[in-house]
């Protein structure tokens, strides 16, 4: 058990643990929880930080158990799953924070932040999986994780928002799970592998190869929530902003667009995935998923439903991305996890920070509530103007380059989608914006908390301040070293055959 | 074969009828009597089996079977008569009723 | 309503017609077996004098199968346990006894007991054994029951749970034992085979009556009105 | 000796028969205790077929314990039933509260 | 000796009902202890034959261990011990003192059951546990408790005498009632098939298995908690265990028609257990029926039929015996705690009984076959067996009965979350009860990463290589 093996299941542990812990305390115990939750988050973000470095210099991080004969449980580090953990890691840290000043006062947080540690453990496991099996387990892990907190208010509605989500959730796993099955009897091993490890198979199979990729991508499809499968997403929305921030950036919505990247580059290897003509179908429904998101999103009025419609359409970016094969595009689809994932977590922050506050759940009810509250205000412009992709914010970039590997595949119609999205997403922002800053305040709020000078409290106007500041940086210093961009280089180089 | 074996189709006969009143009749006595008449089938077959060639004289395993079997019947038959008494007091029928929702 | 009653009766057609089948089936399969297998009749023949017993039937009983009968001892104790934890709702409305059946109860108690002791000794070499004899004790004591003595106050003593057990205890204990002696459960060394043997058959016996008169004690209303 | 055959096959066909007979009776005549009469007796008959079968040992305990106790049982399991309906002819209600809630 | 132990346990809590539970208690540890030591000879010695009585088979009865026997052992073991500490706080005096001996009984059953080499050997103890049983359920009391007493009782002696009526059949037909000699004898024919039949047919109404099962949900969801874990989880195990034994070395020649027919009644049982539990309004219904559906699964197994087919069947006992055992126990905390098991009421018990909700909650998670479990590991290998032996409309039957499942398990689990029309008073629940089942439903969540230990353990005496693989 030498450094290299204890490493990443230290990484994982550093948020099982504390949750099992925080499970077993007493409701009071608020100053235990809190010092547990947050020694957790900085403890992994250190212990990530750490794994970056040594990575960067080529060492190899790996575990393993073994499960049955000839299938192991596999947690290995590389620059795919670096990429992913140091996002929800860093992500997990500033949302915790959140959710400790979001959920002041209110009942249940033990249980609460238990499954929230479950749910980053499940999401930095699947990160870390070293093959199929594993990632299957903490797949499904998550799902168990999440349906606690979305149904953690206990309101009838929050029932049927996760009854709904099982629905999807459950269904998707299943067809996840027989693909594997399946695969698994035709290769004999799931390890993922640069260049995926089916493509030695005789082409007597590929028939059957297809309709695994199917399914698979439909199981992982139902948590990216591509169309038809992204029902789930904006019911679940009734959960508390942390909880939402949760889904749609760091943990549930990106384990889906993740395990679409794993599989489609270190199970099949894209080239060949590409062979086999899966990938253009899949890049289709990821456009369609995009524009349809967009187009829906302009008709809500409620501010999270809006948000949840523009994850719906922004996710897709990642999965449009890596399915037009090409090195570039692969790198503006990884960035884009990174990116849309800090942008999206401050504009919910930012939600949640007006309902506690104000009381503000509709876009209509937001007149002038920039001057009532300049900063967090602030940070949903950035965070919105990034989602447009006005440079020089991150999601510029990451538009940028999914641009450019469009276009160097030749596949110029994706510009037409990148573009009129875009359009779309102004469409639906910037009417937010214009109601927030230029329109005159009401003379009362629905209810007003009075924070003394402060327009909130520091532990809910914080986080949002710091990803906003995130999404500035990550557009500016995009080439600088350590950044997505970067790694993302680094994994597009493993698996194209330059 | 010899005409001993007759026995051994009343035996089959026996579990038949028993098996026929089993399924037929509601009232649990009735039942009960059922299961023992069944038994008492079996046990000729068992036995009966045993004396196909009359040189030597009846293998003496089946009977001891038989006689666990009978000792064991008999208990059931008990048991199942105090079940079915208590569940008449229980519900005031000697039938079986459907589980309450 | 008339449709469920032809669907009814379709089905019980349908049962007889099923049943008849397999009777006709198990009847041919009962006359076609397949000819004089070797069957176990030699090997107790040849073991039987080693037995300790000279009835062959005791001799599987209590000896070469003589876990069975630890269990189905089991079984019958089983029952009781049962049967009083149903607890005997009884609604108990006293009759005294008929004449008759006091007397006769007077008359036959002894000589049923004898009889079960004949029946136990007589086990070992000709017909009888430790169940007949149980049996016959437990008709003696059922006879008494009827004639309005009760077993009940009694129940709840640990002389009579003591006798109860008495049987199975003794057996689970001489198998213990063997285990030591002779490295086998329940392998007796032929010398006390016959000994031990009775002495477990005595224990069974008086268990075995008192079981059953117990057994009967739970399900009789309590106070003879029948006969 | 071919008689003593004869008749000993008349006598295990009629023997069989009426096990079947008393079987079939006691299954399915209506009254009750007629039934638990006929089982007894089809106990008896039982345990005389034994002895035929030269099972002395069966013949004994069918006799002591099937029809015996078993009988006994049944009769005392019978009077049972009996005093519970005549407790519901005197005062027509069942007495237990489980059947109410349902 | 595993057997007596149990027995002498029961014999002196009969003898003693003042004091029942330290003795009980005290005999459940001996068991496990007991039972470890037979590990221990069995991994270092090999199996393990005993004769009684010292005659040997055929005259003699044989007790026979092997990894199967062992494993059956081992799994009674922990269940049944849990059982205890939980009944030792769940029942009053007055039910305590019928409880023990009744309880002690069933676990020789099974214990002499699992380790009987004798066919007939093996109808007493059928008859035992049966009995033992049927008197646990009765325990309860109250209408439905004895009517599915009642109707227990008789399909088990029903069962039993089909058994008994092959065992004649076998015997008269080779001479023996030794498993391992009627092992060397059987050919096929007419009698034997019919023996076969017979006592599958006998075993499969003991099993449950659909369209027998119509007694189980009643019996298994009137009996006090603890009596019903112990009915789903070990007691219907051992009929299953007779048919494993049966058709593994007895009757392997006879045809895989038969297994075909089993595997189809198992999908049947599995949709039908299903819909069935879906459509349950009480908690504890809604339990049983899961326990027809997952017993359904493990008949798949006799169609796929290939060694690792069969381990997965046993990883699969093995998980359901403790998940179900857990979940009862669960249901029985929440009954206890708020006087009635509907599902529509629950009211909060996630939070006023979060260790019980996380019991059921984990447990559910190996009935779902959800990672990390060993319900996950065996329906895996299931699935993986089906596909391999291109009987994949297996695994479909297996994935469309894990969503039933995850449908019926959340419905309980939702509601737990929810407030109630009508809040009830609320009775506290002793602590060990509630850490019982916890304690369970953890163990079936570990064993989804330890499931190497149990398939070593199982193949001790190789018991699955008798047959051709599927």
């Amino acid at each position: 058990m030498n450094w290299n093996t204890a490493l990443p299941l230290l990484i994982v542990g550093s948020s099982l643990l504390p949750g099992l812990v925080i499970f077993f305390l007493a409701e009071k115990r608020v100053a235990v929880r809190i010092t547990l939750n947050l020694f957790g988050a900085v403890l992994k973000l250190v212990l990530v930080g750490v794994m970056l470095w040594g990575v960067f210099h080529g060492e190899h991080y790996e575990a393993r158990l073994p499960l049955l004969p000839g299938l192991d449980l596999v947690v290995r580090a590389g620059p795919l799953s670096m990429l992913f953990v140091t996002l929800s890691t860093g992500l997990w840290l500033v949302t915790t924070i959140y959710a400790i000043g979001y959920l002041e006062e209110s009942p249940h947080r033990s249980r609460f932040f238990g499954f929230f540690s479950l749910c980053v453990t499940a999401t930095v496991g699947l990160a870390l999986a070293g093959n199929l099996i594993t990632f299957i387990l903490f797949y499904e892990l998550l799902t168990l994780a999440t349906y606690p907190l979305v149904v953690h208010r206990g309101t009838e509605v929050a029932r049927l928002a996760g009854k709904n989500y099982l629905f999807y959730t459950v269904g998707g796993g299943a067809l996840l799970l027989i693909g594997t099955v399946w695969l698994y009897t035709l290769t004999g091993t799931l390890e993922f592998t640069s260049r995926g490890f089916v493509s030695g198979l005789e082409t007597s199979h590929q028939p059957a190869l297809v309709i695994i990729f199917v399914l698979i991508i439909a199981g992982l499809g139902v948590k990216a929530a591509l169309l038809p499968f992204h029902g789930w997403l904006p019911q679940a929305m009734v959960a508390p902003a942390p909880v939402s921030a949760l889904l749609h950036a760091v943990a549930v919505v990106k384990a889906g667009a993740f395990g679409i990247v794993r599989v489609l580059y270190d199970v099949y290897g894209i080239e060949f995935a590409a062979s086999l003509g899966v990938t253009l179908p899949l890049a289709v429904i990821a456009s369609a998923t995009i524009i349809y998101g967009s187009i829906r999103a302009l008709y809500q009025d409620n501010l999270k439903r809006r948000l949840a419609f523009s994850t719906v359409s922004q996710v897709s970016y990642i999965t449009l991305g890596v399915a037009i094969v090409g090195p570039i595009a692969t790198v503006g689809g990884l960035l884009h996890l990174v990116h849309q994932g800090v942008q999206k977590i401050t504009l919910f922050f930012c939600a949640g920070n007006l309902a506690e506050t104000l009381g503000i759940h509709k876009i209509s009810m937001m007149n002038g509530v920039g001057r009532r509250m300049p900063w967090t205000m602030t940070a949903f412009t950035i965070g919105a103007f990034g989602m447009i992709g006005v440079p020089p914010l991150a999601g510029f970039i990451s538009k940028w380059y999914l641009g450019l590997g469009a276009m160097q595949a030749d596949q110029d119609w994706v510009i037409l989608i990148l573009a009129g999205s875009s359009l779309l997403n102004a469409a639906y922002f910037l009417p937010i914006l214009h109601t927030a800053w230029f329109k005159a305040p009401p003379d009362s709020w629905l209810l007003e908390r009075d924070f003394g000078r402060r327009e909130t409290a520091w532990a809910l106007l914080i986080p949002p301040l710091v990803t906003a500041g995130l999404t500035v940086l990550l557009g500016l210093l995009a080439s600088a070293p350590f950044t997505p961009l970067e790694w993302a280089r680094f994994f597009a180089n493993q698996e194209y055959v330059q | 074969m010899n005409h001993m074996m007759l026995y051994a189709l009343v035996g089959v006969g026996l579990f038949t009828i028993g098996l026929y009143a089993l399924i037929v009749h509601a009232q649990l006595l009735r039942k009960i009597l059922a299961i023992n008449v069944m038994g008492s089938g079996v046990f000729l077959i068992l036995v009966t089996l045993a004396t196909r060639h009359q040189e030597l004289l009846p293998d003496p395993v089946p009977h001891a079977m038989v006689i666990t079997g009978i000792v064991v019947a008999a208990s059931a038959t008990a048991l199942a008569l105090a079940l079915m008494l208590s569940l008449r007091a229980a519900t005031g029928q000697d039938t079986l009723i459907e589980p309450s929702e | 309503m008339k449709n469920n009653e032809q669907v009814g009766k379709m089905f019980h057609m349908l049962l007889i017609l099923l049943l008849f089948v397999m009777a006709v089936w198990l009847g041919y399969v009962v006359l076609h077996l397949r000819a004089s297998p070797p069957g176990l009749n030699a090997l107790v023949g040849t073991s039987l004098d080693t037995s300790g017993v000279s009835n062959p039937v005791t001799a599987v009983l209590l000896n070469f199968r003589g876990y069975d009968t630890l269990l189905e001892m089991g079984v019958l104790l089983l029952a009781l346990l049962g049967v009083l934890s149903l607890g005997s709702a009884s609604d108990s409305r006293e009759t005294p006894p008929g004449l008759v059946l006091d007397f006769l109860s007077r008359l036959l108690v002894p000589v049923l007991i004898l009889v079960s002791g004949y029946l136990l000794w007589a086990g070992a070499h000709a017909p009888g054994g430790a169940f007949q004899a149980g049996a016959v004790l437990g008709a003696a004591a059922v006879l008494l029951l009827l004639s309005g003595w009760h077993l009940g106050e009694q129940f709840s003593g640990l002389l009579l749970r003591a006798v109860l057990i008495l049987g199975i205890g003794v057996f689970i204990l001489a198998g213990i034992v063997l285990i030591i002696f002779s490295g086998n459960f329940l392998e007796y060394p032929q010398s006390l085979a016959g000994a031990m043997i009775l002495m477990i058959e005595t224990a069974a016996m008086l268990s075995i009556g008192v079981t059953l008169a117990a057994l009967f004690q739970g399900i009789a209303p309590t106070g003879g009105q029948d006969k | 000796m071919e008689t003593v055959i004869q008749l000993s096959l008349v006598f295990d066909v009629l023997l069989g028969l009426g096990l079947l007979w008393f079987a079939w009776r006691s299954l399915s005549c209506p009254d009750l205790f007629k039934a638990i009469v006929l089982f007894i007796s089809f106990g008896l008959l039982m345990a005389l077929t034994w002895v035929r079968l030269n099972a002395p040992d069966i013949a004994l305990a069918e006799a002591a314990i099937g029809a015996g106790l078993t009988g006994a049982l049944l009769l005392a399991a019978w009077v049972r039933l009996e005093s519970f309906d005549a407790l519901n002819r005197h005062d027509g209600h069942s007495e237990d509260t489980e059947t109410h809630e349902k | 000796m595993i057997i007596l132990l149990p027995l002498i346990g029961a014999l002196a809590c009969f003898l003693w009902p003042r004091r029942t539970v330290s003795p009980g208690l005290i005999t459940s540890l001996g068991i496990v202890i007991c039972v470890v030591g037979l590990g221990w000879q069995l991994m270092h010695l090999g199996v393990q034959r005993h004769a009684v009585g010292g005659w040997g088979a055929p005259l003699g009865i044989d007790l026979y261990a092997d990894g199967l026997s062992l494993l059956m052992l081992i799994v009674t073991a922990l269940v049944g011990t849990a059982i205890s500490f939980y009944a030792s706080g769940y029942f009053d005096q007055a039910k305590a003192r019928h409880f023990w001996p009744l309880w002690l009984f069933l676990w020789a059953a099974l214990n002499a059951l699992f380790l009987s080499a004798d066919i007939f050997n093996l109808y007493v103890t059928l008859e035992l546990l049966g009995l033992a049983a049927v008197a646990l359920v009765a325990l309860a009391g109250g209408a439905d408790a004895l009517s599915g007493a009642m109707r227990y009782l008789l399909v088990s002696l029903l069962g039993s005498l089909a058994y008994l009526l092959g065992v004649a059949l076998l015997y008269h037909s080779f001479g023996t009632v030794d498993i391992a000699l009627l092992a060397q004898h059987v050919e096929s024919s007419p009698a034997v098939w019919s023996a076969a039949g017979l006592m599958t047919a006998g075993l499969l109404m003991k099993t449950a298995l659909f369209p027998l099962h119509f007694w189980l949900p009643p019996a298994h969801a009137s009996a006090p908690a603890p009596v019903s874990a112990a009915l789903s989880a070990l007691v219907v195990k051992g009929s299953f265990y007779i048919l494993l034994r049966l058709w593994l070395e007895v009757f392997p020649s006879t045809g895989s028609l038969v297994g075909e027919m089993l595997a189809g009644l198992g999908a049947a049982a599995v949709i039908w257990g299903g819909v069935q539990a879906l459509r349950q309004t009480r908690l504890k219904m809604l339990i049983a029926y899961s326990t027809v559906m997952q017993l359904g699964y493990l008949f798949l197994a006799f169609s796929i039929g290939s060694a690792i087919a069969w381990q997965a069947a046993l990883i699969l006992v093995l998980s359901h015996a403790l998940a179900k055992a857990a979940m009862f126990m669960a249901a029985g905390n929440i009954q206890h705690f708020g006087g009635h098991d509907r599902i529509a009421d629950l009211d909060r018990v996630a939070q006023r009984l979060p260790l019980t909700l996380t019991a059921f909650g984990l447990a559910g998670v190996s009935i779902m076959g959800l990672p990390p479990s060993g319900g996950f590991i065996a329906k895996w290998l299931l699935l993986e067996m089906s596909i391999r032996t291109g009987k994949w409309w297996w695994a479909g039957i297996m994935v469309l009965g894990g969503l039933l499942t995850a449908g019926y398990i959340f419905k309980v689990i939702g509601r737990a979350f929810t407030q109630a029309v009508v809040p009830h008073e609320a009775r506290s629940v002793p602590f060990r009860m509630e850490w019982t089942a916890l304690v369970l439903a953890a163990l079936v969540i570990l064993l989804g990463f330890f499931t190497t230990i149990p398939l070593t353990l199982m193949n001790i005496g190789a018991p699955f290589d008798g047959r051709p693989d599927g």
